[in-house]
């Protein structure tokens, strides 16, 4: 299984899990973000994902080099769906493993967090008042 | 020059295309852009400020100047996750 | 699925991630502890738990009750197993869900934390040296 | 008074069994109990600094007094996870 992965198939969230875990890997940590029935202020019935795909994996290569040099793990896998999601579908897998929790967890929160910095994606929710491009800005 | 220019999101909808090779002056900085295509791709002007840019698939400043053959992403707020 | 349990069984992490998720859940996190091939010192070939089970109920049930009182989380559930686990094998999965992203880290850290605190859980590591009954305490 | 007294990892091992019940004097408090055993299990009063005690499944101070009918666990250092 590719560790990186942009796809408009569904996630397979324990395959990822295995296939970043060594016999050293004392600790797997597991972060699904999935598609919410609400929004601020809405109920959501799908969301459609769009990326710029090439750019993708530039970034999730570039973050996973990252997270490898700060955080001492023994891997990381990202999977990124695109697409029509429906709700309760996964958006996004994190998978890390390492020797010991607190790196897993570090890493496994670093990688998200960058994700929604740098990663070219958007989306749009769709539900009973209609579309409209997601804009997290403050 | 010709310069590649990827469209996503409002933008790509509102275009009713993501892919399009402009002929623009030498010189030209990723900033000038939405203005040079308003013609042709109305709302990109008035959606400038909200614009990150990519250059051949690597985010730079808003002031990078542009050369024959690049590949120009104009990014609306990321959205990812 | 019971989201409480001590079993002898391996464990299930996707469906204990599947338990705890609801249509309003934005973010599962989930933690693996794995059996690793060492120890500090030495191999490890299999690991053997014991634990006090009806005080572990017990806590489990607390910790899950305090967790959900102090995170902004849907659900948690704590699978733990005993017996004799071979490298590379699950000895805990807590999965958490929860509407945004750090609640679910938060909560999942702080639960395997009161785990190692507080479950009457024991192991014994053996390997090439013998069988040694762990004792973390610094 | 009657206690049930439970034992887990090594000192069950040493003990060969877990579960014990024992006749102790009225007034005995938890940190009295490996002492009060070690005629019968070997090992118990040296490990007393290393215990954390449980009465009827909830851990207590060391000093805590038993009462007739109690479960009393001598809970060597915890290593779930």
């Amino acid at each position: 299984m590719r560790l990186l992965a942009l796809t408009r198939d569904p996630l397979d969230e324990p395959g990822l899990a295995a296939a970043v875990a060594r016999p050293s890997s004392g600790a797997v940590v597991t972060f699904v973000g999935r598609v919410r029935d609400h929004a601020p202020g809405h109920a959501v019935e799908y969301l459609e994902y769009e990326a710029y795909p090439e750019m993708v994996d530039a970034v999730f290569g570039e973050i996973a080099d990252e997270t490898r040099e700060r955080f001492a793990i023994d891997e990381v896998g990202i999977h990124h769906r695109c697409g029509r999601l429906a709700v309760g579908e996964a958006s996004v897998v994190i998978a890390v493993a390492a020797a010991h929790r607190g790196p897993a967890f570090e890493a496994c929160r670093y990688v998200i967090e960058q994700i929604k910095l740098r990663a070219p994606i958007w989306k749009k929710e769709v539900g009973p008042q209609g579309a409209v491009w997601v804009d997290t800005r403050p | 020059m010709h310069v590649r220019i990827r469209l996503f999101a409002a933008h790509r909808e509102a275009a009713g295309q993501d892919d399009y090779v402009a002929d623009l002056p030498a010189g030209t900085r990723a900033h000038d852009v939405p203005r040079l295509l308003e013609a042709r791709f109305p709302g990109l002007s008035a959606a400038a400020p909200s614009f990150a840019y990519a250059v051949n698939r690597k985010q730079v400043p808003a002031d990078t100047e542009l050369r024959d053959g690049d590949e120009l992403a104009l990014l609306p707020p990321l959205a990812g996750g």
